[in-house]
């Protein structure tokens, strides 16, 4: 097939991914190991899995390896992986209140049913900046307990705040008894109006940063759009992920994922609203990822509130994606010869245009 | 003897022809069939992650793997550049997951992927043109609300646009879009033509060739089928313009009928912007 | 599954990813070409009822699809083991295979919204009979409309008993455009016509035989 | 078998890849599991993972989990396994394994089925340790509040 020479873009592209590779892998301290990646930074892997929207700690600390770091690269890397792959099922449907927890906070009550966690958790940990090098801590039990094999502490349970806040009847009942096929966003996009399935599963894979920022841009930007809430929960924990036993089929449990989950309470007080009554959003993401999960219940209930009014829906279904809004930002790089030379002429004609019409007045 | 578990479980996993899993280039090709069936209308589709970012062709490209095939050749081309470096590294991506042959003469390839131009040469029924959309939608820059421009093609309510194309020629004497120029294709929708310069906009109309536009990060992919008609929003007392070159020839070619990209500063500062048929030119 | 003819159509219509890319390529130069004739990969028109190519090329995962005509359920049930897919009434299908000019109620035929004409159907009708190119003394209609320069005439060989149950069909594909559904003819040698909705078709179906209209 | 098919392959999900081939392995080798071939060689996939959610108790899609899969054929049963993350050797061990338990053939075979059940044994009582460690770090972290009077 004719082919003309190459003029030097190949091996541009080549060389620069050379000198990546090099600088890289070539430097002389010790490489980092998958198990260094997913056991150390842990929260950055709950990140990244979050936004690629897959579960695949091994394979993201080896996109992180290989994204020096950078997070919306390491999304990239994974879900661009993940288009290579079928979808193989479907989990059997698990619910919240299936989890395992191992952290539960309850803001709105001192003494909620069950136990306040505080679990893995640096909110109360002053924010000193270790300079010692190195952290080499063995592991040490937590004073005063010996977790021997008579030890048979189980999770005493929880009561969830939107279950004691219905009991109380200072709930808006929005149970739904009619159960809808969920919005898949990875096969369909999804645009205003759009189910509520859908801007669930939009925001748990949603930019971190850019959640908070659209929450944020709510509370003290232009758009006003959102309350700030009341926390119901703040949970972390540990979920099965159950299949059907193609054979018998029966369930299996074939291992777990962590989850963020939290309820924001919201007081209701619009003029068609029951101002009796809280309502409450919902947010559930992959990994340890706080600030994710509690912008995504606020927003949740905001939409809901806000039913159409706004184009705050557009902008959490159309916005928040990490790819999409990198993606787009970034290729302003490319080259747009051909984009500018026609603005150019554009610009010349209307230049002439004014000239004919009223020649005295456009002279440059 | 007895295997072990080592043998049984073969060779590692491998990435699939054409890199897009079969149910994902299913979903791309359902969305084509309906395209090619209602010309200019954006048809959704779950656009997949690609190993380019979004905004860099990953819509094209999609488009590109979906429709591949053993027996194709590709060409790629960027400003009609075939060196242009999004174009080596989209065509690298295409030729090393399926192992086609590569051109850069449109009359050997089968597709023609491309951001921003139409190829110079006359491409027939044996072509396809993929083009890479950054924006499918030609109304929003008029009308922001999604809900508001979906009724708007829904209805062919194309009110709003035609306002707007008045207001700017009274205003600035001419009207001012510059590429992507919107088309009303097939008597029905209204449709955003990448951002291809206006010169290219009649080389569509009624053209040989099935043209099929991705946007990867919007989700949207729409056709044009061959024979069909392609026609430029504007007045019947205002012709439409395209890139008026005043005469400026392509300093390496001498070519007056291409169109020419402009190097600022230099003396003779145009040349043609498909370096492929310039080179051709120059060497017959 | 339950015998081995029924078993051997199931691995038969499982196409590996270079068949379905040359299937769906078949079907994708029909529709942007009206009226020409495309071919089918030998390999696949040989292993099963051509006019069932197109389910096997095109669905997935719980793509709702539907076969009409004689076996229609044991095909339905292979196709669904073949695909993936989901075997549902007709007017909920977004594919179909008419087989031996048994075709759904036309008013039924999904034709999209008008915010999502991309909803309409697509429907594979077997031609139980040979297409030809042009005009002859069979059967003949012209087609019109984007992908044709100005008009192309196809006819249609043999299957003149179908030909009422075809006309139906074309006479209702674009009744409220630009919802509407679309059609490829696939006769039993792998030839395809596509129709898409677009398409004026302008000519008389049955020339030579006016009883089969009158039935 | 005191553990039935769906237990197994539960208590296996618990089990590193590297003992788990090493038992089967062992098996293969001295022809306790015979005449096993694959019938779907092991496969990286995702499964979708919906979630039912208790504001509105509507499902929606929290992500993707990244697995791998195998089915192999032991002698005239189908063994069929799914493995978190990319563990194709972790899959086809444990399809075989899930194969062997559901012909008859075990039962009669006591020596080599005290390998399988000692693997599961040993894997039991290893989760439930950690299990048990990690509940008491976590309750040691719980909020103490001195009753109010």
């Amino acid at each position: 097939m004719g082919y003309a020479a190459a003029r030097g873009g190949l091996a541009a592209i080549e060389f620069a991914e050379n000198l990546v590779q090099e600088l890289r892998d070539g430097h002389p301290s010790s490489p980092l190991e998958t198990d260094q990646v997913t056991g150390r930074l842990r929260l950055l892997v709950d990140r990244v899995m979050g936004e690629a929207g897959l579960w695949a700690p091994e394979f993201t600390a080896q996109a992180l390896r290989q994204a020096e770091g950078d997070v919306i690269e390491a999304v990239h890397l994974l879900r661009a992986f993940k288009s290579t792959l079928p979808r193989i099922g479907i989990s059997d449907v698990v619910n919240a209140d299936d989890m395992i927890p191992e952290r539960r906070i309850v803001p709105a009550f001192r003494e909620p049913g069950g136990p306040q966690i505080l679990g893995r958790s640096t909110d109360y940990t002053a924010r000193m900046l270790s300079t010692t090098p190195r952290e080499t801590k063995p592991k040490v039990q937590p004073a005063g307990v010996t977790p021997a094999e008579e030890s048979l502490d189980v999770i005493p349970p929880m009561q969830r705040m939107s279950d004691v806040l219905r009991d109380m009847q200072l709930l808006v009942d929005r149970r739904r008894t009619d159960d809808p096929e969920p919005f898949d966003i990875t096969r369909m996009p999804a645009k205003p109006p759009a189910p509520r399935s859908a801007r669930l599963s939009t925001m748990a894979r949603a930019e971190t940063g850019a959640l908070v920022g659209q929450w944020y841009r709510n509370i003290l930007g232009p758009d006003g759009y959102l309350h700030e809430v009341t926390l119901g929960e703040v949970r972390h924990g540990a979920m099965p992920i159950t299949v059907t036993h193609p054979v018998t089929r029966n369930p299996v449990k074939i291992g777990e994922y962590r989850v963020t989950e939290v309820e924001a309470i919201e007081d209701l007080d619009g003029i068609d609203e029951d101002r009796t009554l809280f309502d409450i959003g919902y947010g559930l993401c992959f990994g340890q990822n706080e600030r994710k999960a509690i912008a995504m219940a606020n927003l949740d209930i905001a939409c809901h509130r806000d039913g159409q009014r706004s184009e705050l829906e557009q902008s959490i279904l159309m916005t928040t994606d990490g790819l999409d809004s990198s993606g787009f930002l970034e290729h302003l790089k490319l080259p747009h010869y051909v984009t500018f030379r026609s603005m150019i002429e554009r610009k010349i004609a209307v230049r002439q245009a004014r000239l004919q019409t009223s020649p005295t007045e456009s002279k440059p | 003897m007895n295997s072990t578990v080592d043998e049984i479980a073969g060779p590692p996993h491998s990435v699939p022809f054409a890199l897009l899993d079969e149910e994902s280039k299913r979903e791309i090709r359902r969305a084509l069939l309906q395209a090619v069936c209602i010309p200019g209308f954006q048809v959704p589709f779950g656009s997949r992650e690609m190993p380019v970012a979004r905004g860099w062709g990953s819509g094209g490209l999609q488009i590109s793997l979906a429709i591949v095939g053993v027996n194709d050749t590709i060409k790629v081309i960027d400003q009609g550049d075939d060196e242009g470096v999004n174009a080596v590294n989209l065509r690298r991506l295409i030729t090393s997951s399926t192992g086609i042959e590569e051109t850069s003469e449109t009359d050997e390839a089968t597709i023609v992927q491309s951001r921003h131009r139409i190829p110079e040469d006359a491409m027939a029924s044996d072509h396809i043109l993929v083009l890479q959309v950054p924006v499918p939608e030609p109304l929003r820059g008029i009308e922001r609300n999604m809900k508001e421009l979906e009724r708007m093609h829904a209805e062919g309510d194309y009110s709003k646009m035609w306002v707007s194309l008045y207001e700017d020629k009274v205003r600035n004497g001419v009207i001012t879009q510059t590429t992507g120029y919107p088309c009303l294709v097939a008597q029905r929708y209204v449709t955003a033509t990448t951002p291809i310069p206006r010169w290219d906009i009649p080389r569509l109309h009624q053209a040989e060739f099935l043209t099929l536009f991705g946007a990867g990060r919007e989700k949207r992919v729409y056709a044009i089928p061959p024979f069909t008609d392609v026609e430029p929003l504007t007045f019947e007392d205002v012709p439409f313009e395209v890139e008026a070159s005043n005469g400026a020839k392509c300093r390496l070619c001498g070519s007056e009928e291409t169109f020419l990209v402009e190097t600022p500063g230099s003396e003779s500062r145009w040349s043609c912007s498909d370096t492929a048929w310039c080179r051709r030119k120059r060497t017959k | 599954m339950t015998n081995q003819a029924e078993i051997a159509l199931y691995a038969n219509l499982v196409l590996d990813v270079y068949e379905s890319q040359e299937v769906f390529r078949t079907l994708l130069d029909a529709l942007s070409q009206p009226g020409t004739i495309h071919h089918l990969p030998q390999a696949v028109a040989h292993r099963f009822v051509p006019a069932l190519a197109p389910l096997a090329a095109l669905v997935s995962h719980d793509v709702p699809f539907a076969i009409c005509g004689v076996e229609s359920v044991a095909t339905s049930i292979a196709v669904e083991r073949a695909t993936f897919g989901r075997s549902v009434d007709p007017e909920l299908a977004i594919f179909i295979a008419a087989l031996s000019g048994v075709t759904p109620e036309a008013m039924t035929i999904k034709r999209g919204t008008p915010h999502r004409p991309d909803g309409g159907c697509q429907i594979s009708y077997q031609i139980s009979g040979r297409l030809i190119l042009g005009t002859t003394e069979q059967s003949t209609f012209s087609i019109a409309g984007p992908g044709v320069p100005t008009v192309r005439t196809i006819s249609v060989e043999w299957a003149t008993d179908q030909l009422s149950s075809l006309q139906q069909l074309l006479d209702a594909r674009s009744d409220s455009w630009p919802m509407g559904f679309d059609i490829w003819l696939v006769d039993d040698f792998g030839q395809v016509v596509g129709i898409p909705r677009t398409s004026n078709i302008t000519g008389v179906m049955v020339q030579h035989d006016e009883k089969v209209l009158e039935d | 078998m005191k553990f039935s098919r769906e237990t197994i392959c539960e208590i296996l999900s618990h089990c590193a890849t590297k003992e788990l081939t090493l038992v089967v392995d062992k098996l293969l080798e001295v022809g306790a599991v015979k005449d096993v071939r694959a019938v779907r060689s092991p496969e990286i996939g995702t499964v979708q993972l919906q979630v039912r959610e208790p504001i509105c108790q509507e499902r929606f899609i929290l992500g993707d989990a990244l697995v791998t899969v195998a089915e192999v054929a032991v002698g005239s049963s189908l063994g069929w396994a799914m493995r978190m993350g990319n563990d194709p050797h972790g899959a086809v061990a444990a399809a075989i394994l899930d194969g062997w338990v559901a012909q008859s053939v075990p039962e009669t075979d006591a020596p080599h089925l005290a390998i399988l059940e000692e693997l599961l044994e040993a894997t039991v009582l290893q989760e439930s340790a950690e299990r048990s460690l990690k509940t008491t770090q976590v309750l040691s972290t719980a909020i103490e509040f001195e009753e109010l009077d």
